[in-house]
């Protein structure tokens, strides 16, 4: 068990954003201010967030409870392995993606509103990793909902439009069932709500109690982590911008969806409480066909940013199935997938993102030699897209790795089957795009012109990440390592 | 025991009522002597108010016997936690009022504009004296001041369709008076007191059973009607859209709440008494605020115009206190109860946001508002909270509300009844996106909304201070909470 | 073994590195100066080769070390080892990609994305040499797929549209089969534990049999894909003929056999010799490769495009490789690794010749070669000479490896072996001998009759073209000649055959 | 039977009640709709008065005689405040339905209705 300490850092960090989308909201209309505010409240969450890691390595969890939201029920932040594990991916990337929107979006419209519920939105993130308790987690899970949504519609076109409503329902109704969900946890835990390792659902809860509750706190957090068939909105939120895109997909709003299912099944339910049950073998069942099925989907598009909507789906239930074998090695796969998929998956739509603005395409088959214009930003592309593939030293080897070997592990020789289909199908969806970029025969040769440097730089970065992600991924700090101390507090080991 | 708060409790009854009869003759005068009078009233007052309230939460409820006589046989003002909730949202009624000098400069013909200051002041009066009584027929003479004032300033309207909606108010409203007062007069005859304590002390040991039944089912029915709990809410949608903004704010906000602290009463005086059936009474409350809940819901839905919206909004709120009475076990209790103080914030702030959209550009449909957002940023945004609290997203005001109620539905073993909490609001919630939306992200089509600006700082502050208020109330929602929940538990029997 | 304290002296990891920092160079192949490119990138092989020598040095010195760089996962590190198998694979593969890459210079002269070939050729030699030096399972994947793919963009180099269909299978085949390993490797070390390599396996007793069953038949058949075993050996001949021809010699010469490699790491380090012998895995893994020995080289006779019937030889050839792998015994094994290097050098050279000829007369298949030895005297010098190398014609290089094989089997007890042995010897010759008739005694076709002048000294071929063949050749004749020297590929191959399965 | 003779007041008011009722609901008139309210009123006042009659009881004034019966003054002075609510509500009414007239030109309910 981790020792708790007293530390107002976990409530600082969320602070950090929120005030700065204060400030934006109120100062946003220059520039200047807002890329000031925007920079610094980036890398000063990340230096707090990362001033904690230190402790949560070790063992520590810093605490702190603001005053009572309701008697009994605080609003509590805790910043455990788990929490951080989620938390420093976000604030790392945020400070990345500010760099990218400051420049993707320049000579756009709204800009103040935009950078205000980014912030928010980041905010929100951090905030839900380091809750304290369910119902701290719900709630900041749903002014994520609320304050991505500008962020999706923003474009103001009825299509954009229509999205945000078809998000908001989604997500909506989604939050709606977790809220009954939580209610009901708290009457059948008698008013706790707090996470612990143990649970909150007492162990003599009755199976169809229990059955009742798993299943309305996964479905209800699996919309958002877009597991089939809730994922409809995914594929429709893609006419957001692309710094929307990726904070979206790849940290912010699935990622939330994610890491809820995660907490359920660790902290709410607690692992002994459910290999007693059948639950999360449905769950895993569910993981492995959305793995597949979604892939596939994704092979059927032509729109970039539609493939990797799709791709998303097929990466987020990763995680889903990694947790829902109740076996460390597939948590710890579930738990470093949140921060690897979300480095790739950045990496590939600041990569979409900077070809969308340097050349206006967007559609894959338009696609031919634009590795031959832009060697650098595809390249990052394109290890980004090995990355997935599961080639090991990149990234998604980490989490695939461990992932086969939890299956094996826990005799479900499956999912090692799973994730090498997926392995496959995330080629046949990614290979022929870089064959496209890269060695497509072109009538004209293209002049090189890349990205202006705000826009590939943060590709770069990212790209490099996915790389040190894969090679060092296990350094104190480093995803696996935190991944390895939270699954270590869940299992009690 | 000292006497202040007694005497606080006087003055904030009697103030407002005197300071009415002073501003005719005020205003007589000079415009401005009178708003300013009508200014100092309310706000004293509303303090005094807030002050009590601050008192029950220290100290518990105390009474005041006016003129030293004793209940039962004196008059008794009492100060109890579900009063405190209503003196808590004194201020609201400030807000409002401050809020309403430009605003009925601008709504109300300069003759009219005594009896208007006025009748504000007698309302709220009537509100703090309906809340602040231990009497039941004291309760009646304030039900009717309030009432009464509220007629009449649903017709101060400016469409043609107030006077009608004001009269179709007065006689659902007068009928039910009718109703409280004969349920009066008939414990009177059966208990042979007044004071609701006493009351219920007498009914709870062997009185005829029938007329106790009737005397309740005429109570219940007419505070009902005054709460405008489904299906007797007939009169409330055209008049809270008719009435001028400050107006429906105030009405939306604080006095159908009063049928709500009517209901509590009720619970309280027929608590142990023989014959009448409370948890069938509850049974068929939570499910009629269910149906309230949906069908506000989905007839907010149709409507274009905002006002109207929110008025039916209103319908559906008042479901949820219902079901949270309805339910009657602590979490449901306490969700109805700081509901009363939170939908109070939480309209008059929509209400008022919509009122300074509609003074700078005289528009109020949807259709019309288009791109409003760009030109009045600040009270669209603190709209747009209001919005968000009004369906209960986390971590506003209506979130606490939703998830008190939610729990309560769970533990008393009616989950389709969370559900229908939980979904409707989500119904709401996508349809003020279209608002939202249409405000936010569509061209205009008037000219007057593109020349819009913010409104001057005296209207914008309390539409700003309401919003931030409505979200800040998620966060401390143990200030009203802690009021509530030793008079749930009183209500409950364990104290 | 010692555990270097500073793993920045290793050789091996310079070995390496320099290859990747090379490909990093070679990103701004435009803008470097036109000599310069070729000395830049040109270093790497050339300085790998050299570190490659000094652990091969070392190994024969009786020294081996192991280096760990970076702990993957806890328990798994990207750890390099020196071995003798190993250094014995690195040095050839070096040594082959420094003359491939003389050659690629001549034979790329004119090409618009030389750049880009020279990246990922970089990128392969990296990997391959990673290959060689990798300390455990994870590693040795890490560097195989890395190789692997990126051999992609070589294959498809040419932008034809059959080098692109080629491209394709060529990826479908090794992404499924890199499935299949990180599947058995997963396997395995959910089994185990541990991921190094470890004489005798890593696979305790207590494994379950379905277990170590699983592990050994997934990673056996990952390393099958790209070792061209039967029924996975399809890639192969398309992707000979589509690839450019240096990057054919690297296929041909050492990629397909670091599947083979991995083969011998799998059943020796990793599942474990007893294990397969438990399990009659053995049995059954020379059963398919000694059918893929013969039926590659029926296959090889019918082919008219010259590359693709070297590549069918090359499948035959390197199901040898398995099929003495498979027995368990230190003699067929040490045939075995020792024809890798032999292997790489004739297979090499022959591939470099057929680019020659391709590149510098436009001749693809065997039948317009008629006569061509008068144009191209020494590359058809050179061709033979390999050709009858590979037959196994004493005293070069092939018939130091067959001969050491077959006296292994003999000395295994699977005499019957030799059967097939002899078999492939015969068929090689069938394939090959005509293709040094024809370009000997055949007629010119008549519209090539003009093109086929007698050659003058120097107008056979560019110089980085044909030095490299000569050497090769000259090095295929020093394997087999120098074979039982102190210090030669053979001694190596004994030293490691004698580790890998001396301990039974 | 009995009962029903014993409580003749009581009858009466409900008869008035409902009779009050149906012109509130029925009639379509808005004075109409008034007169009926002014009639449910009368009826409460009467069963509140008459519950609070004592028999052969005199007027609730302080008198020397303070044995014999009185009425209930509660009652009355319920009745009383009753009354001038009423009154007012009449009278607030009133008021409303002359504006009605004089801005939609009638005061019949359903044609108000129909015409918004």
């Amino acid at each position: 068990m981790p020792v708790e300490v007293w530390d107002i850092r976990p409530a600082l960090a969320p602070m950090v954003s929120f005030v700065c989308a204060l400030l934006v909201f109120i100062g946003g209309s220059r520039a200047g201010w807002r890329r000031f505010w925007s920079m610094s409240a980036a890398l000063l969450k990340f230096i707090i967030v990362a001033s904690m890691l230190p402790g949560t390595v070790g063992g520590v969890a810093y605490t702190f409870r603001f005053a009572e939201f309701a008697p009994g029920i605080g609003i509590g932040f805790r910043a455990d392995a788990l929490g951080m594990a989620f938390a420093t991916v976000s604030s790392l990337l945020w400070v990345v993606a500010t760099v990218y929107s400051i420049g993707y979006m320049k000579g756009e419209r709204s800009l103040g509103r935009f950078f205000g519920f980014f912030a928010l939105c980041v905010s929100a993130t951090v905030a839900l990793a380091l809750a304290e308790n369910l119902l701290t987690l719900f709630i900041f899970y749903e002014v994520l909902t609320i304050s991505a949504y500008p962020l999706v519609v923003h474009d103001e076109t009825p299509e954009a439009l229509r999205a945000g409503r078809t998000y908001f329902t989604y997500t909506l109704t989604g939050g709606g069932v977790i809220l009954l969900g939580i209610a009901m946890t708290y009457v059948v835990s008698d008013g706790v709500l707090a996470f612990g390792h143990n649970g909150i659902v007492p162990p003599d809860t009755t199976p169809a109690v229990l059955a009742i509750l798993f299943v309305m706190l996964t479905l209800g957090f699996g919309v958002k982590a877009a597991i089939m068939p809730l994922h409809g909105w995914l594929p429709r939120a893609m006419v957001a911008p692309t710094p929307v895109s990726a904070l979206l997909h790849a940290v912010a709003v699935v990622k939330a969806g994610a890491f809820g299912v995660v907490r359920t099944v660790h902290d709410v339910f607690g692992v002994e409480l459910l290999r007693q049950t059948w639950l999360p073998d449905a769950l895993a069942y569910l993981a492995a066909f959305t793995i597949i099925a979604a892939s596939v989907m994704a092979l059927l598009q032509d729109n970039l940013k539609r493939r990797l909507a799709y791709s998303t789906v097929s990466q987020l239930s990763y995680v889903l199935l990694g947790i829902a074998l109740l076996n460390p090695w597939a948590a710890v796969a579930a738990v470093v997938h949140i921060a690897n998929q979300a480095v790739q998956k950045v990496t590939m739509f600041f990569a979409a993102g900077a070809i969308q603005r340097t050349t206006g395409k967007t559609n894959i088959s338009e696609m031919s030699g634009i590795g031959r214009r832009m060697p650098a930003t595809m390249g990052a592309f394109g290890v980004a897209a090995l990355g997935f593939t599961g080639m090991p030293l990149l990234a998604g080897f980490i989490s695939k790795w461990h992932m086969s070997v939890g299956g094996f592990d826990s005799g479900m020789w499956w999912v090692a089957l799973v994730m090498a289909a997926s392995a496959l199908l995330n080629a046949a969806y990614w290979f022929p795009m870089l064959y496209l970029a890269f060695f497509k025969p072109v009538s004209e040769e293209p002049t090189l012109g890349e990205a202006r440097p705000s826009l590939l730089y943060p590709t770069l970065v990212c790209a490099v990440l996915v790389i040190l992600l894969g090679l060092v991924s296990d350094l104190p700090g480093m995803p696996l390592s935190i991944a390895r101390t939270a699954v270590a507090q869940a299992f009690g080991m | 025991m000292s006497e202040w708060p007694g005497q606080l409790l006087v003055s904030v009854l009697a103030l407002p009522v005197t300071g009415a009869a002073l501003c005719l003759p005020l205003h007589r005068i000079s415009d401005r002597v009178a708003t300013a009078w009508t200014l100092l009233v309310t706000t004293v007052t509303c303090a005094g108010a807030f002050m009590v309230s601050v008192r029950v939460s220290h100290v518990g409820p105390f009474s005041h016997h006016l003129g030293g006589w004793l209940a039962p046989w004196g008059i008794e003002l009492r100060a109890d936690q579900f009063g405190a909730l209503v003196g808590l949202a004194a201020p609201v009624f400030a807000l409002v009022v401050f809020y309403g000098v430009r605003y009925s400069r601008h709504a109300v013909e300069a003759a009219r504009r005594g009896p208007y200051d006025a009748l504000l002041l007698i309302n709220l009066g009537g509100l703090l004296g309906f809340s602040f009584t231990g009497d039941l027929f004291n309760l009646f003479v304030f039900m009717e001041l309030f009432s009464l004032s509220a007629y009449a300033l649903v017709a101060y309207g400016k469409q043609k369709v107030a006077a009608a909606a004001s009269f179709r108010y007065l006689v659902m409203g007068a009928f039910s008076s009718l109703l409280v007062l004969f349920s009066i007069g008939l414990l009177y005859q059966l208990t042979g007191t007044l004071n609701m304590a006493d009351m219920a002390y007498r009914l709870a040991d062997g009185v005829p059973h029938r007329p106790v039944v009737l005397a309740f089912g005429a109570l219940a029915l007419g505070f009902m009607t005054k709460a405008a709990v489904f299906p007797l809410h007939l009169w409330l949608p055209d008049a809270h859209a008719a009435a001028p903004s400050p107006v429906s704010a105030i009405l939306s906000g604080l006095v159908v709440k009063m049928g709500i602290v009517g209901l509590i009463r009720t619970y309280d005086i027929f608590q142990g008494a023989g014959g009448v059936d409370l948890p069938t009474f509850n049974m068929g409350l939570s499910t009629l605020g269910a149906i309230a809940i949906v069908f506000g819901a989905v007839l907010a839905l149709i409507q274009d115009d905002i006002k109207l919206m929110l008025a039916y909004s209103t319908v559906s709120n008042i479901g949820y206190i219902a079901v949270g009475l309805g339910l009657f076990n602590e979490s449901g209790l306490t969700g109805a109860s700081i509901h009363i103080f939170n939908h109070a914030v939480i309209k008059a702030a929509l209400f008022l946001a919509l009122g300074a959209l509609t003074f700078r550009t005289g528009y109020r449909t949807v259709s019309d508002l288009r791109g409003i957002g760009r030109r009045m940023p600040i009270t669209v945004g603190a709209l747009s909270v209001a919005v968000i609290s009004v369906v209960g997203v986390p971590p506003t005001a209506g979130f606490v509300t939703k998830w008190y109620l939610a729990v309560g539905a769970v533990a008393a073993a009616r989950p389709l009844l969370a559900a229908t909490l939980v979904f409707s609001a989500l119904v709401m919630l996508i349809y003020y996106l279209r608002i939202v939306n249409a405000f936010y992200f569509r061209p205009a089509v008037h000219e007057e909304v593109e020349r819009a600006v913010d409104p001057p700082l005296d209207m914008l502050a309390p539409v700003v201070l309401l919003s931030g208020a409505s979200l800040a109330l998620g966060l401390i929602a143990q200030v009203p909470i802690g009021i509530a929940l030793p008079g749930v538990m009183r209500l409950l029997g364990g104290g | 073994m010692s555990v270097h304290s500073n793993s920045l002296l290793s050789p091996a990891l310079w070995a390496v590195l320099l290859p990747l920092a090379a490909a990093c160079l070679s990103l701004l192949y435009g803008r470097l100066p036109r000599r310069g490119r070729f000395l830049l990138l040109g270093t790497a092989p050339v300085a790998s080769a050299l570190f490659a020598a000094i652990l091969v040095r070392g190994v024969l010195a009786g020294s081996s070390h192991e280096i760990r760089l970076v702990r993957l996962m806890p328990d798994v590190y990207l750890s390099l080892r020196v071995d003798a198998a190993g250094a014995l694979f690195g040095l050839s593969v070096a040594v082959l990609w420094s003359f491939i890459f003389v050659f690629s210079v001549g034979y790329l002269r004119d090409d618009r994305y030389a750049g880009r070939y020279h990246t990922f050729s970089m990128l392969c030699l990296a990997g391959l040499m990673g290959v060689a030096y990798a300390g455990d399972l994870i590693t040795f994947l890490a560097f195989y797929e890395l190789f692997s793919i990126m051999s992609y963009a070589l294959i498809v180099h040419e932008g034809t549209s059959s080098a692109i269909a080629a491209a394709r299978k060529y990826i479908v085949y090794i992404a499924a089969g890199g499935s299949l390993l990180v599947m058995g490797g997963a396997l395995a070390f959910s089994a185990s534990g541990a991921a190094d390599f470890a004489a005798g396996g890593v696979l305790g007793p207590g494994t379950p049999p379905t277990t170590a069953t699983g592990a050994a038949l997934l990673l056996i058949a990952g390393f099958g894909v790209k070792a061209a075993l039967f029924p996975l050996h399809g890639w192969v001949a398309d992707a000979h003929p589509a690839a450019p021809a240096p990057f054919s010699a690297a296929l041909s010469g050492v990629m397909v056999a670091a599947g083979t490699f991995g083969i011998v790491r799998v059943v020796y380090e990793v599942v474990g010799a007893r294990w397969l012998a438990v399990l009659a895995i053995d049995r059954g893994l020379a059963a398919v490769a000694a059918f893929t020995a013969i039926s590659a080289a029926v296959v090889a006779i019918k082919q008219d495009d010259l590359k693709r019937r070297l590549a069918y030889s090359t499948v035959s050839q390197m199901a040898y490789i398995t099929l003495g792998a498979s027995l368990l015994a230190p003699g067929p094994l040490t045939g075995a690794l020792v024809h890798i290097t032999n292997h790489a050098s004739m297979k090499g050279c022959l591939f470099l010749c057929a680019g020659l000829l391709a590149r510098n007369a436009g001749i693809t298949r065997v039948s317009q070669m008629g006569g061509i030895a008068r144009r191209f005297p020494v590359t058809m010098a050179a061709f033979t000479l390999s050709a009858l190398a590979l037959i196994g014609i004493p005293p070069l290089a092939g018939f130091v490896s067959k001969w050491v094989l077959g006296y292994g089997m003999l000395d295994a007890g699977a005499g019957g072996y030799l059967v097939v042995l002899l078999g492939g010897a015969a068929l090689a010759a069938v394939y090959l001998l005509p293709v040094v008739r024809i370009a000997y005694l055949g007629e010119p076709s008549e519209e090539r009759e003009g093109s086929l002048a007698p050659a003058r000294p120097g107008n056979e071929a560019a110089p980085s073209m044909l030095a490299p063949i000569v050497a090769l050749t000259a090095i295929t004749a020093l394997l087999g000649i120098a074979a039982f020297a102190d210090g030669s590929a053979l001694s190596l191959a004994r030293l490691a055959a004698e580790s890998l399965a001396g301990s039974r | 039977m009995t009962m029903l003779l014993d409580r003749a007041d009581y009858v009466l008011a409900i008869i008035l009640f409902l009779i009050g009722l149906y012109a509130l609901v029925a009639k379509s008139n808005l004075i109409k709709k008034i007169i009926g309210l002014n009639i449910m009123e009368t009826a409460v006042f009467i069963f509140i008065i008459t519950g609070g009659l004592a028999r052969d009881g005199s007027p609730p004034l302080v008198t020397q005689d303070t044995t014999s019966p009185y009425h209930d003054p509660v009652s009355q002075t319920i009745v009383l405040v009753g009354i001038v609510v009423a009154v007012s509500v009449t009278a607030l009414a009133l008021s409303l339905v002359t504006r009605i007239h004089a801005e939609h030109g009638t005061i019949e309910a359903d044609e108000l209705r129909g015409g918004r």
